[in-house]
């Protein structure tokens, strides 16, 4: 396993303890609940939490910071967080404006943050819970958990921070969510595999020529395995799928994001940005915002997912808002 | 009629931590032809802390030991097992409040009632391919029989939990992590299913009672 | 090759092209030479330049931005750029005030900037060149090349690039380039190694249970290749190598980054920060600033490099100035 | 005595051209030994277009056309091929400027201001491990030699590059990527030798003048 790690079981509190050390001034733990929270936090304002397995960083703790996430939970690598630690996120930063709940769309992730808000709102805590689903290679249906909450995800985090710094309510912060998540899509591709520390070999086996298509963050298979394809071909199949999913119009102001899933470099990004750029012009999407790097991560897979939001007004403006994360370049 | 003793659910609880200890790998291994790979980290995760608070918990009532080890299943095992298992022990202790030992009939609401909080909690249906689809036939088979024998009980329902794994290989999952990837599901053992019956395999094994499993999964 | 690539030939236009479109408002690309520039560039102020192989990313083109570089170009992957690219980066943003050009430490890089230096100085532009070489894996000696220039170049171009901004002269940015580089101190350690695109397969062999420390950025061998060590032992051997090369003692204040190759997801690198951060302290040093993320990379190689910087006030000052490159997170 | 005209220097470049290209990956592959790999990627990259400008290029005078070649290197050869290969033929053109044809005399002289050139430009000494190690031994052959037979020069400077690849190979590099790793490139060749003598081997073949070749890397 080629990887930098100790014993596999502390491989989560020690990048958390590390998270922390790289932050001090910003950022604090719960440790034995696997949870960051922001320091100093405005008791008048809507505290916005989430809590997923780990291995997506710098989705989820990684996320918490002014104008981001108020809190966040870690589960072991690609497992939901255990019930407790989500209750205990939640009353960690409860205010008496109330907590909004980010829940991506894994069923683990939605029974343990339904059992933490049921213990919560036994305890008289305010919250809403919001599910996220943007993931448009999974087919939504009554008969399945439903699409899948992927790099989308970050989308509603900044808009939410923004919104709540500026004060809005837990209705109107809810109803943000809403708007970023009706009008977010994603897809994904995979290169190669990924190896959870604990499980120590690849989650899934593929060949040397191959690359699957639609795949989870967690290496779920996807919509299909095919042959290897030249990267403005896979640009173009990850666009199709997408833009064809709400659909984005011509005339539309969208953000793009082209998201490394955490083992393809910088320099591949941007030949996929560069093509996905092209193809948002030929459709008469205008790129009000873009976003190109590691946003949400399959541990060390190689592979990207492809992002549109469609944007107002309103939406623009929650992007544009400064906001602050344990990662930083400067 | 026979009873069982909080110890000796204890004990029964103590070989399931060595069994979910020891196909740690195993079990994720088989998540991760069409899950996430992570049900046997999960599991083994809690179940290495039940196995170590085992000895010191309270014995003295089954229902407060169960609860006890419900809890350790909501802070310590993650994805969707955590909510799972704890919601089912849960469910069983709150069945059995109270009482010092149990009967086969109390096991057996026992059992009714974990399943009940599982089908609220997750919402799955006959054939979702789920654990629940080899606790029903077990829960059924425990209904027709009367408990006289608790081997013969034992070795009927790891027969079903058996059975459950090859009744559901060729089905679509739709719950869990698995159940995102349609059709790629079908053809893959649920490694829930495969844990139920590794459970009872062993439990058979270490009680001595006969058992010949079918499925490959149960054969290695 | 498990790679986002269209003809391998096209593989640096077209990323360039990417961070070009991404940065409209920022940057402008002069493509026949393979260079990126500031756009709006302050004439009376001194202009920074660099230009290396590619496959470093953000290192070099996408560190151009203000408070960082003026311009930069790129070779090929992991080949010094052609002298007449250097050339025109100079010429692209002369100033009465000079160019301070800055120069990785290879003979490949040194011989195309001695060269593009010589033409530029002979059409009479100000200039002055500045080697960096901060890699404590090489050992330096009258009969090397000497040391490589690797993650450490991050702090040259951040300082320079602030005092550049603040009006700096050319003999002062000399002077803080000089600092920089003799303060600062870098070592790589290698788990994988990686595919330049034109060469299509691994650039080294290396065992699944082995790791190449000192590696340099271009997956040259380092100075011993052992079996795979648990993370803290890693960090440790890292951390030893380059604290005592300067060295640095109790008291110092220092910047710590940890830098991923490519191939290492964000939780790694946090995991090494965490033991990092301690033996700083061990040492009595004080974290003034940190950096964990990318830098400087080596394609999609999975391994790290660990780098100390000494500071003083003004150092400190010109690290926490604003900056803005290529590279965003918001 | 013999003389060499523009046309057949460009006819010797040409098949030069077709050396590199066909080598680009084994020539990568040799720096990947010790160094980092980008040799035969960037001199390919140059000669690939020395080949498509080459029957543009204006012949009438040697020197000229050996300062354009010197112009496409700078423009298109990364690494530090761009500079030491554009040092050589820029050297290489200011020796013969004006000349129509070169004599042997001159065509050594050319090679000793290439040589001269690299050296100001890389600082390479003999041992170092460079191209040079096989540059200096055939000027010096050439120097020896009347030139009267150019077949038999062609062979004796082929047999000297040959022979530098493995009279280097145990040598540490102390110049270009490869001298940053210390002992590690011992036992290696270097891929610069191993250029140009691949260079003169299809020369040979070329012009048919009988040579075998004695290193492993010349007998592939
Ligand atoms: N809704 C559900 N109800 C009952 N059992 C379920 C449900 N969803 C999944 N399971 C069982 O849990 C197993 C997977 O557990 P785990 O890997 O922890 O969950 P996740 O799908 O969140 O990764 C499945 O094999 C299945 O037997
Ligand atoms: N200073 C030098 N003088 C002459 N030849 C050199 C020098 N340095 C390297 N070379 C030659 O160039 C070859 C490497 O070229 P290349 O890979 O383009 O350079 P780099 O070392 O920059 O990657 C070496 O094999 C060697 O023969
Ligand atoms: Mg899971
Ligand atoms: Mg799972
Ligand atoms: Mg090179
Ligand atoms: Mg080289």
């Amino acid at each position: 396993m080629k990887k930098f790690v100790n014993d596999p079981e502390n491989f989560v509190p020690e990048f958390m303890a590390g998270v922390i050390a790289a932050n001090p001034d910003l950022l604090e733990a719960m440790p034995e609940f696997q949870l960051i929270k922001r320091k100093n936090v405005d008791a008048s304002k809507v505290a916005i939490v989430q809590g997923s397995g780990s291995g997506h960083e710098p989705a989820h703790v990684m996320a918490v910071g002014p104008g981001m996430l108020t809190a966040a939970c870690q589960g072991p690598v690609f497992a939901a967080p255990p019930v407790d630690a989500c209750y205990e996120t939640i009353k960690s930063v409860a205010t008496d404006a109330g907590v909004l709940v980010l829940v991506n769309n894994y069923q683990g992730d939605r029974m343990a943050w339904d059992m933490a808000c049921e213990m919560a709102e036994a305890e008289g805590i305010k919250l809403k819970q919001f599910i996220i689903n943007d993931d448009v290679a999974v087919q939504d249906s009554l008969y399945t958990v439903g699409r899948r909450g992927v790099a989308g995800n970050f989308f509603v985090m900044k808009a939410c921070g923004a919104a709540a710094e500026a004060g809005a309510d837990l209705d109107a912060l809810y109803a943000v969510a809403d708007k970023v998540n009706s009008n977010v899509r994603t897809m994904g591709l995979a290169l190669t595999s990924c190896i959870p520390p604990a499980k120590g070999d690849p989650i899934f086996d593929i060949g040397d020529d191959e690359m699957e298509v639609g795949v989870g963050i967690h290496g779920e298979p996807g919509r299909e395995r095919t042959k290897i394809k030249p990267a403005d071909e896979i640009t173009e199949l990850l666009f199709e799928a997408v833009a064809n999913d709400l659909p984005y119009n011509s005339g539309d102001r969208v953000a793009l994001m082209i998201n490394g899933l955490g083992g393809t470099p910088p320099a591949e990004l941007y030949v996929l940005y560069n093509k996905a750029a092209q193809l948002c012009a030929d459709r008469g999407l205008t790129i009000a915002r873009n976003y190109v790097g590691e946003y949400c991560t399959a541990i060390e897979m190689a592979g990207c997912s492809l992002t549109l939001l469609k944007l107002d007004d309103e939406l623009e403006k929650l992007l544009a808002a400064p906001a602050e994360t344990a990662c930083r370049i400067f | 009629m026979s009873t069982l003793s909080s110890d000796q659910i204890a004990k029964a609880i103590d070989v399931t931590c060595d069994t979910v200890i020891a196909n740690e790998k195993y079990f994720s291994d088989l998540d991760g032809l069409a899950g996430d790979g992570d049900f046997g980290t999960s599991l083994a995760t809690g179940f290495k802390v039940i196995k170590k608070e085992l000895p010191e918990i309270d014995k003295s009532a089954v229902g407060a030991m169960l609860l006890k080890i419900s809890m350790i299943c909501s802070k310590h095992v993650g994805g969707s097992s955590g909510p799972i298992w704890g919601t089912g022990f849960m469910r069983a202790g709150m069945a059995s409040k109270g009482l010092e030992e149990v009967t086969y009939e109390q096991l057996t609401e026992m059992l009714g009632s974990a399943i009940e909080g599982i089908v609220a909690r997750g919402g799955a249906k006959r054939g979702d391919k789920t654990l629940l689809d080899a606790l029903w036939p077990i829960h059924e088979k425990m209904q027709e029989m009367d408990g006289s024998d608790l081997g013969a009980v034992l070795a009927a329902v790891a027969a079903e939990a058996d059975k459950a794994i090859d009744e559901t290989r060729s089905a679509v999952a739709h719950r869990g992590r698995a159940s995102q990837v349609g059709e790629r599901s079908a053809n893959t053992p649920d490694p829930g299913i495969v844990g139920v019956a590794t459970i009872l395999k062993d439990w058979c094994a270490h009680y001595g009672v006969d058992f010949v499993p079918q499925a490959a999964e149960l054969k290695r």
